[in-house]
């Protein structure tokens, strides 16, 4: 049993790590990338993998109780509205008239 | 009536939670306040024709649906990762269009939520029968990828009464 | 202070999140369009709520995840607020074009 | 420890975002940066203990003063103007009451002291009563919602009465420009 608890810990932190990797990643790619709409993925790496994995260790670090009911509840909405706000940016950019950067292989546009 | 008395029950589970108090006065006030909500909730859906207390989608299937898109915010992620720690960052940028098949306001708006969700994909206009997707990586394979998930969220839809 | 390995994991999560923080104000600070801008201010807000909540396990008091909690909602209510206005104000349209001239 | 590398670390990332507000031409990078700023700012008041001030200026500061500064943007001009006089006067009046502002912190007692004018007066006598009087398990709430619920009354109202007046403002505004088109 005692075994198992520290086994669950161990999987914490490896939650917990992994997910600030994931949130450094996402915060280099959209410094990185060369223009609006590929930054708008790497945003979106922090809002689905690093809350995930953060939360998740979190939760898993505190054991079940309400704690983890909170974080729970704040990973629920973070995922009902990230990606909404992330759609929101990106309808307004498109509405503006902000189309993607040329590519070498393939012309921007509309493709059925 | 019994979907605005689970809805209550629910807000009051909710609030209960989150206080973690469990005194006598302080449980009436959450227990008055959420069927309060409830109540202007109801109002609120007499005045107009869009009904808020209504959910159609089916738990059990909803639940195996979220963890699929788990492996797949998994999987696109590390699509994203490669790409945003490769030298040169091979970006294939495009914007499609993707078909939808969900009858339902909720259910298009978890589609469309599930594609922005999934990092590679974003959803950015909505029109009549199908939404415009920026892709970041496009390869064919992406349209196939995104009808599959397209079909999880019609299963995950209840009936609808409209 | 870093006596058990928690505590050290989650100040290696804080540093971890300090740097992104100052990643993302880089692009705020250079971010040539407008939505550049508001993308980094909302990842900068999500950033925000996971701060907190690893600051609330750091000093043992997860009651900060309340805190949390309310930073999420009011990060999504000013970034629709912000886009909203932009989107419909009949005067915001002239304010990006003007934007987008630059 | 930690402490201090959080406070060292928000108050570098809060003076470097001021700079750049302070180098910013265009006036919706300074709003967005503002946000953040505030955002912050409420960081550095969870770190400080302050959760209610950090709830207050997460809300008015990040969100309710970003949308109204958009507001005033979008009624003037996006860009700063260059201003014309030398900054040298206003910087040694910001360096004189900085250094005031400073010097009066000295004689202040530290952080969390047990002997501080504030935990020695009043302070004790409401954490020893509220348990009875109110029964909420936090004390800053029956502070400002009983014991000095009027103050905070006054202080709504006053917020409540700015909002409304803000909302006239604006909508009379809106008013008048539409008879302008329809002249034009």
């Amino acid at each position: 049993m005692n075994i198992f608890l520290d086994l669950l810990q161990v999987i914490a932190w490896i939650c917990i790590f992994s997910g600030g990797i994931l949130v450094i990643i996402g915060a280099l790619g959209s410094l990185r990338f060369p223009d609006f709409w590929s930054r708008l993925h790497a945003a979106s790496v922090t809002d689905s993998g690093g809350v995930i994995l953060l939360l998740l260790g979190m939760g898993i670090h505190s054991g079940f109780n309400l704690i983890t009911f909170k974080l729970l509840l704040i990973g629920v909405f973070l995922f009902i509205t990230g990606p909404t706000s992330s759609h929101a940016v990106a309808n307004a950019a498109w509405v503006s008239g902000i189309k993607p950067l040329r590519n070498k292989h393939k012309k921007p546009g509309i493709d059925k | 009536m019994l979907r605005s008395i689970f809805t209550a029950i629910f807000l009051f589970a909710l609030w209960y939670l989150m206080s973690g108090i469990d005194k006598t006065l302080t449980l009436v006030l959450g227990a008055g306040s959420s069927v309060f909500a409830v109540w202007i909730v109801r109002r609120m859906d007499e005045a107009s024709n869009f009904k808020c207390l209504s959910v159609h989608l089916r738990p059990i299937e909803f639940g195996k649906y979220i963890f699929w898109v788990l492996a797949e915010i998994a999987k696109s992620n590390w699509t994203v990762i490669k790409i945003v720690l490769s030298p040169n960052m091979d970006i294939k940028q495009k914007m499609y269009e993707v078909p939808f098949t969900q009858k339902s306001d909720l259910g298009q708006a978890v589609f469309a939520n599930t594609i922005t969700l999934t990092p590679g994909t974003i959803t950015v206009e909505v029109e009549a029968d199908h939404f415009l997707v920026h892709g970041l990586s496009y390869s064919f394979d992406d349209h196939a990828a995104l009808a599959e998930m397209d079909r999880r969220v019609s299963k995950t839809e209840g009936i609808v009464d409209l | 202070m870093i006596s058990t390995i928690p505590h050290f994991v989650f100040l290696i999560a804080l540093l971890m999140l300090f740097i992104a923080m100052v990643l993302v104000l880089l692009r705020l600070y250079k971010g040539p369009t407008l939505y550049d801008r508001v993308l980094s201010t909302n990842s900068f807000g999500t950033q925000t709520v996971l701060f907190i909540g690893v600051l609330g396990f750091l000093c043992e008091r997860p009651d900060f995840l309340d805190i949390a909690l309310l930073y999420a909602l009011i990060n999504f209510v000013s970034t629709i607020a912000i886009l909203k206005f932009f989107r419909y104000r009949a005067i915001g349209d002239i304010l990006i074009e003007r934007e987008a001239k630059k | 420890m930690i402490d201090t590398l959080t406070n060292t670390v928000l108050f570098v990332m809060l003076v470097l975002t001021a700079l750049a507000i302070v180098r910013m031409e265009r006036l919706f990078a300074v709003v967005m940066l503002s946000s953040v700023f505030s955002l912050l700012s409420a960081l550095l008041f969870v770190t400080l203990d302050a959760v209610d001030v950090a709830f207050t200026e997460a809300a008015v500061g990040a969100g309710i003063s970003t949308v109204l500064m958009l507001g005033t943007i979008a009624l003037t001009k996006p860009t700063a103007k260059r201003s014309r006089h030398t900054a040298f006067v206003p910087l040694i009046v910001v360096c004189v009451t900085g250094a005031a502002l400073v010097y009066g912190t000295l004689d202040m007692p530290a952080f969390g002291a047990y002997d501080a004018p504030a935990q020695m007066h009043v302070g004790p006598d409401y954490l020893a009563r509220t348990p009875d009087d109110i029964d909420v398990p936090n004390v800053v709430t029956a502070i400002l919602g009983s014991y000095r619920g009027y103050d905070t009354l006054g202080e709504t109202a006053v917020v409540f009465t700015a909002g409304i007046g803000v909302l006239l403002l604006l909508s009379g505004l809106r008013r008048r420009r539409e008879d302008e088109d329809e002249e034009v």
